[in-house]
């Protein structure tokens, strides 16, 4: 018959129609600002800097290694260093930056800051309503903007959250035994020493 | 019949029976013609929402549901947004033809709906040639499409105007030798008696529509192709193919004079598609006996959607077809189709004398062949030798 | 498909007087290539195609590589007499290697499926005289990326049907490609975090940056 | 007969000023993004059809020697929007081939797993778009991107983009799959088929579309060949050349699958090929999926940063949803590559679109650019 090929495409868009009332595989629309989408854990779009404690700028974590900044493909990272150091989360004297920007017009959300980041001092954060009137400034996120505190990371990225973590404590406590056993051990030869 | 069925006949005399007595006449003609105005000006924006909500249902989304309850206020949304918009002329386009075309197709399109009977003694004028003047009406719009295309100086627009023109005539001829058989079995010109015609019930108090006969159903089906063929819809929206020529001859319109052609381009489908309730389905006849107390303007309406929806389920299906089988589908399948039907219809008229018992289905199953095998060969005629089916071999 | 030798005295003796060696290449991937001379370049091409052994009917890939001039550090024995000794001496000295543009052509055989063999054409230097001849009318694949190895290189093809700039647009003098290409330096500023980048911009605006 | 006599012919029998000269431009709704085709019309048939490009040029490959191996990664996302993971596999596959590495098995596996997945969106994307131009409204298109949808969730929860996925490297990936990953790409492979059905059901038998599409830009097997075609449409001119078979680069040699071949050469087979494809694609997601085996992701003395290759040159190439991408690097030890080349197949593949438009009318133009499936991401580069 010569209308069989149309009828059949006829009757399939039918039952597009009629399943679009019934069935939720045949209306696939999220009504965006009312639903929204379940987050999805490996989601990234722009890069934010982890602090630790309380308090952001002493807490944050990143040193000024500038290790992001070279190897950012479109160069959208911008670091100074600070003279003054801080001790890090280990006890040892660490740099820290003083100005740190990030220029997300420009930031194509790659992620490869986080994987050579030696410090896990910026993540991939999931905010994706990043729209401002401002097409200069507005864009240019400077290190207060950026900073976030580790309970927001492991809010976002869980599993990797958790991880690093567990791996923070595990050194500290090494650092600190490590530390315990050195102020014990310069007791006895201080104490030789002096004897003699 | 009850208060509802004629309740705007009644509405109609009483308001106009307030005028002075001189100017009557007068009064009742534009309260007709202001009661035509607002249905169909209300259907059209009603019919760009509902296919706009049709189509994305088809496609597994939901269609415009912001502006308003589920999206029933987006037609005012649209028409506020024509009426803002800068209506850009191209500075080398032909002015007055440019500002005269949207006119000249919209204005024609509205006459055409003089002469439909949208209920029992509801048709604003009873024109014993009622067909004729409608589609005398009809084949205006071709000229103002011509004129819409020619005057943008636009390359797009011209291709856009030439293809048109040979759609709408080429399209005219099987549209108008769809209704022939209507004509000659009821034996009339004029709307109303052919609706007549088909007031009588049959066995079981099904009514005796055209559409029930093997000629009615293959004049409605040539009718219904016909039709959107005249009014550029989806499978023969050639001349504003937007995915070839970008928005053919529409390219250079904005604002309130795109606005126009589009509420042309709706309201001559809707002219069409009321003929075609008219003339097939019984016009504002119940389709049983015991549902005759619904009021007749009901079952018009009923009717008139029904089609609708079928324009837009076409339109979210079939792919465009290219200009050459286009004009080829006319001349080679559609007239000849159409004019056999002429035959099935003599055919008809002509057993109708049987009286036997058998005679009914007998007669239906002879017609019907009548009409099917002339459809096969000429379906195979146009598609040409048809090619060895494919086969696609495998290579490991 | 043989290996390269057989190859190079194969083509030498299909086509008589081309100069054909072999170029090594260092890394693990080892695929060798066959440096032509500019003359023979199409009867060799057309013997590489038509040969029914060999059957190299699909050019897959066209490169343009742009080898400036480069000064070589290099340790080389001299014979020098020290104080009236003759003795031999570890000497630094600078050579400059030669600078030309170079199209490389990557040639796949459909019928025979096999694999890459990888042609070197080089020009004379890299000012005027960048000639080499054009392999599109064997292989018409290397139309486009001809094209594009004249738009961004600037060697110029002979005999190519159509030889136009592919993706810059004709009134584009330079050639964006070579090593020694400076950017032009009108861009629209654009508040990127680089002092480079806002040098260079600033040098257009002298009334502070636009609003 | 080449293109160019051809166009002669034609021109001489419409004379010169009578020829209707319309730039089928950048912006137009169904050149696949910023592409434009100088057209010449007589009436309604093509006399001359010149393609432009460059609208969509960023000098790619000026970025990349500018880059480091790593850092040019995430670029060739932007190659071929649509399949960044294929992109990502061919530049993966040649670095290690320029510096001798080779990826564990779980990352070969994986690799497959997600250039299948990749396929099967590109090629029904396609025959959703190949329909738009041919006036269906967006019904094909909207069931195609329905599915496509399912398969980007995939990819979001694994490598975090649904489009710019950034996730091999060199000597394997960069993340495991996070726990319920397979299952759920098991259950979307297990439902493609019906998806498929219905797609052929609602186009393969419709006539407008067998009327639009049977007999139109005829592309013969040796033209296409010497052209450098590659891809489903070559396939579709009866050429057996599938680089996966081929090759068999990755673990493809491992599964079991066929390749499907054409006919003619027209646009039917062309739209016909991609849907088979997609139905072999299934075949081997299920293989691999069977056997994905356990181990690391990343070959433990795989560098990230500054991988420095030894001197020397590699062409690697993978057969990409469109075609054979390839990649050529020369490296002169240096941290970032000193020529880096993409073998575009979309571009090459356009080599012969005026040969086949010549003589048909401008609305099959339209098609048959839709049928050679480009993106101008990867055509201008």
């Amino acid at each position: 018959m010569n209308g069989a090929g149309i009828i059949k495409g006829m009757i399939e868009t039918a039952r597009n129609f009629a399943g679009s009332y019934h069935d939720s595989k045949r209306l696939t629309t999220v009504q965006y600002p009312e639903e929204k989408l379940a987050p999805v854990e490996n989601a990234r779009t722009i890069p934010f800097l982890v602090y630790d404690g309380g308090d952001a700028m002493p807490g944050l974590r990143c040193t000024a290694c500038m290790i992001c900044e070279k190897e950012c493909p479109p160069q959208c990272i911008y670091i100074v260093k600070d003279q003054v150091k801080k001790p890090d989360f280990v006890g040892k004297m660490q740099m820290q930056p003083k100005v740190f920007d990030i220029d997300i017009s420009v930031c194509m959300s790659c992620g490869i800051c986080v994987e050579v980041c030696p410090f896990d001092a910026i993540k991939m954060d999931q905010v994706f309503e990043l729209s401002t009137n401002d097409r200069f400034g507005g864009l240019l996120l400077n290190k207060t903007q950026l900073a976030k505190p580790n309970e927001y990371f492991n809010k976002l990225h869980k599993t990797e959250a958790s991880e690093i973590d567990a791996r923070r404590i595990e050194e500290k406590q090494k650092a600190e035994a490590a530390a315990a056993a050195k102020a014990a051990a310069p007791k006895p030869p201080a104490a030789p020493g002096g004897a003699k | 019949m009850s208060g509802l069925d004629q309740i705007f006949v009644g509405i109609g005399h009483g308001l106009a029976g307030w005028a002075p007595a001189s100017v009557r006449p007068l009064v009742a003609a534009v309260l007709e013609i202001a009661g035509i105005m607002a249905v169909f000006g209300s259907c059209f924006a009603l019919t760009t929402i509902v296919e706009r909500k049709v189509l994305g249902r088809m496609q597994n989304r939901y269609g415009p549901n912001r502006v308003g309850p589920c999206g029933l206020l987006q037609p005012l949304a649209d028409g506020i947004k024509m009426l803002t918009k800068e209506d850009i002329v191209p500075f080398s386009a032909d002015k007055t033809v440019h500002f005269l075309a949207p006119l000249a197709l919209t204005v024609p399109v509205w006459l055409a709906f003089a002469v439909l009977p949208f209920g029992r003694n509801m048709s604003a004028i009873e024109l014993n040639s009622g067909i004729l003047f409608f589609f005398a009406i009809g084949s205006a719009s071709e000229l103002a499409v011509f004129m819409a295309g020619w005057s943008s100086q636009n390359k797009y627009s011209l291709v856009g105007a030439m293809r048109a023109i040979a759609q709408m005539i080429s399209y005219e001829v099987p549209l108008v030798l769809s209704t022939v058989p209507v004509l000659m079995l009821a034996g009339s010109l004029s709307l109303n008696d052919i609706v007549a015609a088909q007031g009588t019930y049959t066995f079981g108090g099904l009514a005796r529509w055209n559409v029930f006969t093997p000629w009615g159903l293959a004049g409605l089906l040539l009718f219904l192709i016909a039709a959107t063929a005249e009014s550029n819809r989806s499978p023969f929206d050639l001349p504003e193919g937007e995915s070839e020529i970008i928005a053919g001859f529409l390219t250079e319109y904005s604002g309130f004079k795109y606005a126009l052609f589009f509420l042309g381009e709706y309201l001559g489908l809707f002219a069409l598609t009321g003929l075609a309730v008219t003339l097939f389905l019984g016009g504002w006849h119940a389709p049983f006996q015991w549902l005759e107390w619904a009021p007749s303007w009901l079952w018009f309406g009923i009717k008139f959607g029904a089609l609708i929806f079928l324009f837009i389920w076409v339109r979210a299906t079939l792919p465009r077809l290219r200009l050459d089988q286009l004009l080829n589908f006319s001349w080679r399948f559609l007239t000849p189709l159409s004019l056999i039907n002429l035959l099935v219809a003599a055919a008809w008229y002509w057993t109708g004398a049987w009286k036997s018992a058998a005679a009914p289905p007998v007669r239906w199953l002879l017609c019907a062949a009548l009409i099917a095998l002339p459809y096969h060969w000429l379906g195979q005629a146009l598609r040409g030798a048809s090619p060895p089916p494919r086969k696609y071999n495998y290579a490991e | 498909m043989e290996t390269l030798e057989q190859l190079k005295t194969r083509i030498e003796a299909a086509a008589p007087g081309a100069q054909v060696d072999i170029v090594p290449n260092g890394c693990p991937a080892s695929q060798p290539s066959l440096l032509l001379d500019g003359g023979h370049a199409r009867a060799v091409a057309q013997f590489l195609r038509d040969d029914p052994t060999l059957a190299f009917d699909y050019a897959s890939n066209v490169t343009g590589v742009d080898w400036p001039e480069k000064t070589i550090k290099e340790k080389i024995k001299v014979k020098k007499t020290v104080e009236g000794v003759e003795k031999e001496v570890e000497e630094v000295c600078e050579r400059k290697t030669p600078a030309y543009l170079e199209a490389v052509y990557h040639l796949y055989s459909m019928a025979r499926k096999h694999g890459p063999l990888i042609l070197r054409l080089r020009t004379e230097n890299r000012a005027d005289r960048v000639a080499l001849p054009s392999l599109t009318p064997v292989w018409r694949s290397c139309e486009f990326q001809e094209r594009e190895i004249f738009d961004l290189y600037g060697i110029v093809f002979e005999g190519h049907p159509d030889l136009r700039r592919l993706l810059m647009w004709p009134e584009f003098t330079d050639h964006p490609m070579r090593k020694d290409y400076v950017e032009a330096d009108d861009y629209e500023y654009e508040p990127t975090p680089h002092e480079e980048v806002l040098a260079k911009a600033r040098k257009h605006y002298p009334g502070g940056t636009p609003a | 007969m080449s293109a160019s006599t051809t166009t002669v012919e034609l021109a001489e029998r419409a004379p010169e000023n009578q020829l209707l000269e319309v730039s089928l431009g950048p912006q137009h709704p169904s050149t696949h993004g910023v592409f434009r085709m100088d057209v010449a019309l007589d009436g309604e048939t093509v006399v001359k059809l010149k393609p432009v490009f460059g609208y969509l040029h960023r000098n790619h490959e000026k970025i990349a020697e500018k880059c480091s191996y790593l850092g040019s990664m995430p670029y060739t996302d932007r190659l071929d929007y649509i399949c960044s993971l294929t992109n990502n596999w061919a530049y993966a596959l040649t670095v290690e081939k320029l510096a001798g590495l080779v990826a564990p098995e779980r990352a070969e596996y994986i690799r497959v797993i997600l250039s299948e997945l990749t396929r099967l969106i590109n090629h029904s994307a396609l025959a959703g778009f190949l329909l738009q131009d041919m006036g269906a409204l967006g019904t094909p298109l909207m069931y195609a991107f329905r599915e496509r949808e399912k398969i980007l969730d995939l990819f979001e929860s694994l490598t975090g983009a649904r489009m710019m996925c950034n996730y091999m490297r060199f000597g394997g990936c960069r993340c495991d799959l996070p726990p319920g990953w397979i299952e759920q790409a098991r259950s979307l492979v297990a439902e493609f088929p019906k998806f498929l059905d219905e797609f052929e059901a609602l186009l393969t038998g419709n006539e407008i579309l067998l009327a639009r599409t049977e007999g139109v830009g005829v592309l013969p097997a040796k033209l296409a060949v010497n052209a450098g075609v590659t891809g489903p449409m070559l396939r579709a001119s009866g050429v057996n050349y599938d680089i996966r078979k081929v090759d068999a680069y990755g673990v493809y040699g491992r599964f079991k699958f066929r390749v499907p071949l054409g006919e003619r050469g027209d646009v039917f087979d062309r739209y016909m090929l991609r849907i088979l494809e997609m139905r072999e694609s299934l075949k081997i997601l299920d293989q691999a999926m069977r056997d994905l085996p356990g181990g690391p992701i990343m070959d433990p003395k795989a560098k990230l940063r500054n991988l420095r290759p030894k001197p020397g040159e590699a062409y690697g190439r993978i057969e990409g949803p469109k075609g054979e991408l390839g990649f050529y690097l020369i490296s002169d030890g240096g941290p970032n590559p000193y020529r880096y080349r993409v073998r575009p197949p979309s571009l090459i593949n356009l080599t012969i679109l005026e040969d086949m438009c010549l003589g048909q009318t401008i609305a099959d133009a339209v098609v048959i650019l839709g049928s050679v499936d480009i993106v101008l991401g990867e055509v201008d580069r």
